[in-house]
């Protein structure tokens, strides 16, 4: 009888830690002296996955980078909650100039340390989806254009929470926001809209561009590290649900962020100068209804008489990124 | 070393041996042979270490000045006109956030209707943003301050805008006496910044501040526009002990003694207001002239020692605050309380200023016949037809428009 | 002028509440304000909201100090936030709990204040019951009615309508009322207790 | 620090800002009993000695086994393991595979030599055990652990009871019963064989013994009338297993019949096979699902070539043929007689129709309560009569080896309690550990290691094990899928998945704590915990 030998550690891949694992194979959160480079006390609302993707993604930059790091933000809920006179959550250095201008306020930033000599201290830009694909989609692309040497990332929630849950281009369609209300024949933010920028992202031709979720501790540190890895412009869209904006459960909040791209919602992939290198494959597969009735944004879309319809178009979009991505595991992936 | 040379290229030169570290560049008029000899210099690699980048907007180049100036680098950039207002946002987060970057203003008009040439109504624009705004009256003056808007800039950690008049002076071919880069070093130490991103010193800079300590945030920024009242003049003199040369300060006078009237202006017209008001003094008149350096902050004793109790005061200045009058001139009666002040705007959108308008002025002033506001050389009759027009037709369509075709009419068409 | 304080937490509909209360108020013809406190908290993070009503116009814009009353719509709250500043002695106090002010711990509060001030009210559970959903609010301004005297319910449930619609303001309406008998029925108890 | 006022701050300030205050429910570590501890009829810590096989210490593990379980390599083999029954990850894909690891443990130990623990402290108490199966070793075991001499006696010449004489060999070699039984020995029991015992009062009254625990099985088969001619064989599988057992086994021929549906009959129709028949037939009267036997002895059955007649009762053996008359299940699973019959050649008839157990040592004991053939007993497993216990096969249960053990500890238990004159205390019970609770995400997606089966072939012909041991990476593998049900793990995801930084990791073996200081009570720690060990609490007024 055949037997097959499986590196296997129980929760080896999928959990923070594990004490059966070796230290280099445990996640950088696993760690006791990991830097918590946003520490306690900030003022994000209960399971706020913004607060928790930026100390993911900031502690293992921290690592890479022996600590020499420094972090730009855009305003928005991460800098609001994170900062408010007289107490700051950031352990780490921490710029906030303006809503759009995080990624030029970082390019500006590596500037100054290549000219004064301090090559190893690494910048990274941060912001939300609005700061990211709306007002700061300017000096983003004008970052990725200079190839300039700075990690950007994008805490992606959907909609511009600080305001109190308004519209951006990077909601999902059909989504209810203050300002996309759930009400007339196509209820919620219409289909056909809305910015995909990690491709765009791509269609610069700069080194790294890759997705993560909150969910997958394991890839988005180790994207991190690969994206630390390169010299210049960098970018790292982190899909961050949000409590308050999806009217989710606070517990919810990694159950959402896996649901999304358990269901093809949000593919999980990597690319390089341009090109697709890496797919995080769907392992349990799962239908979009899963995802979105545990959020009220799409209360509309269920119940009596529901819009199965715009479920459907829904699932369509979930479908179409599976076979545009190949996020479905083969027997050869097995 | 006296050269004969294009203002630009002086400012550009002057601005290399201040040893920036890093220079953002985005392209407009007429700033942008500045930035273009700038780059040049980097990229012969006269001027290093120093990064030159191309941004893709004026808002990226304030914002690129904002974190290379955080991360402890000497930041400058250029800029004029539209490209001031596109970055206004990061012009007022980089005073707020105490950060000592150095720009050129090339003063220019502000459309629509699109213009380029010199006014000062980008100045005014960001008057009350916290930058220090130093005016220089020629290309000399121009080149010897941006020298001393890094020191200053630096010693209190405010940012600081040279503005010099666009065109007038930035296109301008004449003789500048360049400070060699030894004289600049002397004058000029390494930029110590007050706050710095360090990984080995990390703090958090940019807080959000409440109504809890907002007003005294804003209180601090005013008090170092005050002490900038103090270290500008003392640049000044320090300045002048070292180099033998008069450049910057809070104000210039001008054959101000027994003047009962004075004109007040700032920037290149103060030069042709000098030449009218030598003509008048050799023909008796008593009249002298201030020009203003420092317009943020402003000087209000310097001004107010300086025109005493005058019979009347005149000033001419390049922008105006629409629906109000005079924004030079509501400063000037500040510091200067009952004396009758006239306003007069002039060179809007790069009008000349001619001396005999000046003289006009002079003498509609002492027959008391300059009103409170008054506008320099205005074509009353297109203001009159188009008022007129504008009464009778409902899609009267923008005006700006129809002053051009009025304007552009046959002449034997026009009343 | 009656200035009335209510507590509770971000996503509770703290706001809404003193929303609620200047709306009752207006509808019986008085002058009302109410206005919310602004921080960088978010959900979850102790709130407050404020609301005056006068038979005046009301022009002040100050912070209510010293409010008449003070609502608490979740008594998590209770040793965490200092609930009573302000509070005169003659002050209201009006707590969303099935306990009593003792059992919660504020003996301090009853030596200080009148009896017939101090009331509780299970707003939670009333919604549960008449609303489906655990919020509060309404219950609770059906309570304030019966303590203060300062709106009448028909109000609170003109207000409730009007933010509602019909169907979910009148469910609101129906917790208020139960909220209502039930703080009137306690009162009752306590002023019994005082004649006896 | 010297930093511009107010818009620039000094790193670590936030802690001051105490988020505690947000919270309207608390998180909670709570340890909930996992269903393979609470399934297990010996009551073995299983969650607990599979968390050190997890890591590689075998020695540690089969330690913590051998607190409730002297005799882990026996059991690794004939255990019914109703714990993967139980086992939560049979939601997963397929349970976990504890009797083979349970198993491995014991049979490295018996390599390796390791002992039990030492003997307690001498009580000065003599206790009589009576029968040395499973139950009677196991509470042998127990007894000496707690300090009590044991006089351990046997009507058969050798210990084991059913394990020897009931078991076949190729499912537990003798070589590792006499081991574990050896290593209980060597803990200083008086053993006694070849001695039935006629009546336990006057056993109890010649050996001096304080109490005494009455084990002596079900060794009777079971028979039924069936007609049948002077010239045909008809045996019980009890003695005929019995009699392979000694080495003597009975000539049946080629063609055997076992009548029966159980265990017991699966494995006298394997032996049969391997003493030669070439036709091993079960008759068995309903359906395989209704089939009382074990799956996978059913499997290996077949898999051996012994048939089924299912659906069929036997109704007369005569002239070297069986006449079987066909059944069919009524609507309730019952089987009724069809009027219509079929005929089997067979040389000998095996009856494998349950057992009975022979109580007539009790005679003389009249306060020992009996009824429907067993022994009542307390929770305790103390007779009616004090100082009297029983277990195994004599006390009414399920009969395998498995409760035997479980009742031998539970009746030393008992037997301490009682010479001490206390009252045991029943241990507290947490709260199941229901699947429910368990976030399987986290878990790796692995099927279970098979244990590798001797060839088909092989077996038919001999007596050696059939089923064989994992090596130390599969045994290794298996203990890791476990899912450690209620129980933390340590797998760091509460610290990593806090967006609050409010949980205090403290290190090896110490778990975690809360910092109820920042922790604003979102949940999410509890909702991503794999194995549910931490609750939301209403927080306190």
């Amino acid at each position: 009888m055949s037997e097959t030998r499986v590196h296997f550690y129980q929760v080896g891949s999928f959990a923070v830690g594990n004490r059966l694992l070796s230290a280099g194979e445990r996640t950088v959160q696993s760690d006791r002296r990991r830097t918590n480079s946003i520490d306690s006390g900030h003022r994000a609302c209960q399971g706020c996955g913004e607060a928790l993707g930026a100390r993911y993604a900031l502690d293992a930059a921290m690592r890479v980078t022996s600590g020499q790091l420094v972090a730009v933000n855009a305003t928005g809920c991460l800098e609001v909650f994170s900062t408010p006179f007289p107490e700051t959550s950031w352990q780490i250095p921490w710029l906030h100039s303006l809503f759009g201008n995080a990624p030029a306020v970082a390019t500006g930033v590596a500037a100054a340390m290549r000219v004064k000599g301090r090559d190893q201290v690494r910048v990274v830009g941060q912001a939300g989806d609005g700061g990211t694909v709306d007002i700061g989609f300017g000096t983003l692309s004008g970052m990725f254009e200079r190839n300039d040497d700075v990690l950007f990332i994008c805490y992606d929630n959907e909609g511009y929470m600080n305001t109190g849950v308004q519209r951006s281009a990077a909601t999902p369609p059909a989504a209810r926001t203050a300002t996309t209300d759930a009400v007339g024949p196509e209820p919620g933010n219409p289909f056909g809209q809305g910015k995909d920028l990690p491709r765009i992202a791509m269609a610069h031709g700069i080194p790294y561009v890759a997705t993560a979720t909150v969910a997958d501790l394991h890839d988005l540190e180790r994207k991190v590290e690969r994206a630390m890895s390169f010299h210049g412009a960098r970018y790292l869209h982190v899909f961050v649900p949000c409590p308050l904006g999806w009217g989710a459960a606070s517990n919810d909040t990694i159950h959402l962020a896996r649901l999304a791209k358990e269901t093809g919602i949000f593919p999980v992939y990597e690319a390089e100068y341009g090109e697709v290198t890496g797919v995080t494959k769907i392992r349990r597969p799962a239908p979009v209804t899963d995802y979105l009735r545990l959020q009220r944004r799409y209360a509309h879309l269920f119940g009596h008489p529901g819009r199965p319809d715009v479920v459907a178009r829904l699932q369509a979009m979930a479908d179409a990124n599976i076979a545009r991505y190949g996020l479905l595991a083969t027997e050869e992936d097995e | 070393m006296l050269q004969q040379i294009e203002g630009s290229h002086a400012i550009a030169e002057s601005v290399a041996r201040c040893r920036p570290e890093v220079v953002c560049a985005y392209p407009i008029s007429p700033q942008t042979h500045i930035i273009e000899a700038i780059g040049a210099m980097v990229k012969e690699g006269t001027l290093a270490p120093c990064e030159f980048i191309n941004v893709e907007s004026e808002f990226a180049a304030m914002s690129v000045s904002i974190g290379a100036s955080a991360a402890g680098a000497r930041a400058y950039t250029a800029t004029a006109s539209q490209g001031l207002l596109f970055m206004i946002e990061a012009v007022y987060n980089a005073a707020g956030l105490g950060l000592p970057i150095v720009m050129t203003l090339a003063n220019r008009a502000i459309g629509a209707p699109i213009n380029i040439w010199n006014d000062h109504s980008d100045a005014m624009a960001v008057r009350d943003s916290g930058w220090i705004q130093l005016f220089a009256e020629t290309n000399q003056e121009a080149a010897d301050l941006h020298v001393q808007a890094f020191r200053l800039a630096e010693d209190l950690s405010v940012p600081v805008m040279v503005c010099m008049d666009g065109f007038i002076l930035t296109h301008a071919v004449e003789g500048v006496d360049l400070l060699d880069q030894e004289q600049v070093d002397r004058f000029l130490p390494p930029y110590e910044p007050r706050q710095v991103l360090d990984p080995e010193d990390p703090a958090s800079i940019g807080a959000m501040v409440g109504p809890e300590a907002f007003e005294e945030v804003r209180y601090l920024a005013h008090l170092r526009q005050l002490d900038a009242l103090d270290r500008i003049p003392e640049i000044a003199a320090e300045f002048a002990e070292m180099f033998g040369r008069d450049s910057g300060g809070l104000v210039r006078p001008y054959r101000l003694a027994d003047a009962d009237t004075v004109i007040v202006a700032m920037g290149s017209v103060l030069g042709t207001i000098k030449d009218a008001v030598d003509e008048r003094r050799e023909a008796g008149e008593r009249i002298g002239v201030l020009g203003i350096t420092s317009f943020r902050p402003f000087p209000l004793e310097a001004v107010r020692q300086a025109l005493g109790a005058r019979e009347r005061v005149i000033v001419v200045e390049k922008a105006f605050s629409l629906g109000m009058g005079g924004v030079l001139a509501t400063d000037v009666a500040m510091a200067i309380g009952t004396t009758t002040l006239h306003t007069v705007v002039a060179g809007l959108g790069g009008r000349p200023i001619t001396r005999v308008a000046l003289l006009d002025m002079v003498d509609r002033a002492r027959a008391g016949a300059l009103e409170p506001l008054s506008f320099l050389d205005l074509d009353e009759g297109v203001i009159a037809r188009e008022r007129a027009r504008m009464a009778t037709v409902r899609r009267s369509g923008p005006f700006a428009e129809n002053v051009l075709r009025d304007l552009g009419r046959p002449r034997e068409d026009q009343a | 002028m009656f200035q009335v304080r209510i507590h509770g937490r971000g996503g509770q509909g703290v706001v809404t509440a003193a929303e609620l209360l200047a709306v009752a108020a207006f509808r019986e013809g008085r002058h009302a304000q109410a206005f919310p406190s602004f921080g960088s908290e978010r959900t979850g993070a102790p709130v407050v909201s404020y609301c005056r009503i006068d038979d005046r116009e009301i022009r002040t814009r100050e912070p209510i100090n010293a409010p008449d009353a003070v609502v608490i719509q979740d008594v998590t709250l209770i040793h965490q936030v200092d609930l009573f500043s302000g509070l005169e002695e003659s002050g209201y106090v009006l707590i969303n709990t099935s306990r009593t002010f003792t059992e919660l711990g504020l003996g301090e509060l009853v030596e200080r204040c009148r009896p017939d001030h101090l009331m509780t009210c299970p707003a939670t559970e009333l919604a549960l019951e008449h609303v489906g959903r655990p919020v509060p609010n309404a219950a609770l301004l059906g309570g304030f009615a019966a303590l203060t005297g300062q709106v009448p319910i028909h109000a609170i449930g003109d207000a409730l309508r009007d933010r509602f619609g019909p169907t979910i303001g009148e469910r609101n309406l129906a917790a208020a009322t139960a909220a209502f008998d039930h703080v009137r029925a306690q009162m009752e108890v306590v002023s019994g207790a005082a004649a006896d | 620090m010297d930093r511009p006022f107010a818009i620039t701050l000094d790193v670590g300030t936030s802690r001051a800002n105490h988020t505690g205050s947000w919270r309207i429910e608390r998180p909670v570590y709570v340890d909930r009993l996992p269903p393979c501890n609470d399934a297990c009829p010996a009551g073995e810590n299983i969650q607990g000695w599979l968390y050190h096989a997890e890591s590689g210490d075998y020695e540690s593990a089969w330690r913590t086994l051998v607190q409730e379980n002297p005799l882990p390599a026996v059991m690794g083999r004939v255990c019914f393991h109703p714990c993967e029954t139980a086992c939560n990850r049979v939601h997963v894909d397929e349970a976990v595979g504890i009797n083979a690891v349970e198993r491995f443990l014991g049979d490295t130990a018996i390599e390796r030599g390791w002992s039990l623990p030492a003997p307690g402290p001498d009580t000065g108490h003599t206790v009589l055990v009576v029968g040395a199966g499973p139950a009677g070793l196991s509470a042998a075991y127990h007894l000496r652990r707690l300090g009590h001499a044991v006089r351990l006696v046997d009507s058969s010449p050798r210990l084991g009871g059913m394990l020897r004489y009931g078991i076949p060999a190729y499912r537990l070699p003798r070589a590792v019963l006499d081991a574990e039984i050896d290593r209980i020995l060597a803990l200083g029991v008086e053993v006694v064989t070849s001695h039935p015992v006629l009546d336990i009062e006057a056993e109890q009254r010649a050996c001096g013994a304080d109490a005494v625990f009455l084990a002596v099985g079900a060794q009777l088969g079971k028979r039924v009338h069936i007609p049948a001619g002077d010239s045909t064989k008809v045996v019980d599988a009890v003695s005929f297993l019995h009699q392979v057992a000694d080495d003597d086994p009975p000539l049946l021929g080629r063609r055997v019949v076992v009548y029966g549906g159980g265990d017991t009959a699966m494995d006298a129709a394997r032996t049969a096979r391997r003493l030669g028949a070439t036709d091993a037939v079960i008759v068995y009267r309903r359906n395989r699902d209704k089939m009382p036997a074990h799956p996978e002895e059913v499997e290996q059955a077949l898999g051996e070539g012994v048939k089924v007649r299912w659906l069929s009762t036997i109704d007369r053996f005569e002239g070297g043929r069986l006449v079987l008359e066909r059944m069919r299940l009524t609507p309730d699973g019952l089987p009724e007689p069809t009027g219509e019959y079929d005929e089997l050649d067979a040389d000998a008839l095996v009856l494998a129709l349950g057992q009975d157990t022979d109580l007539s040592l009790l005679e003389g004991a009249g306060a020992v309560s009996v009824s429907n053939g067993v022994v009542e007993v307390g929770l305790q497993m103390m007779t009616t009569q004090p100082g009297i216990f029983a277990g195994g096969d004599v006390a009414p249960s399920d009969r395998t080896a498995t409760v035997a053990i479980g009742h031998g500890k539970h009746a030393a238990r008992g037997i301490d309690a009682y010479l001490r004159g206390e009252t045991p205390a029943s241990p507290e019970r947490h709260d199941l550990a229901s699947f429910d609770r368990l976030n399987t995400w986290y878990y790796a997606d692995a099927p279970r290691t098979q244990r590798p089966e001797l060839e088909l072939v092989r077996r038919q012909t001999n007596f050696e094990e059939v089923v064989r041991g994992l090596t130390e990476d599969n045994a290794l593998f298996e203990a890791r899928r476990c899912l450690s049900c209620g129980n933390c793990f340590e797998c760091d995801n509460c610290f990593g998945v806090c967006p609050d930084n409010a949980v205090i990791k403290l290190g090896p073996g110490e778990r975690y704590a809360f910092n109820y200081d920042f922790c604003k009570g979102c949940g999410i720690c509890a909702s991503e915990c794999p194995c549910g060990a931490i609750e939301m609490v209403p927080e306190r007024i």
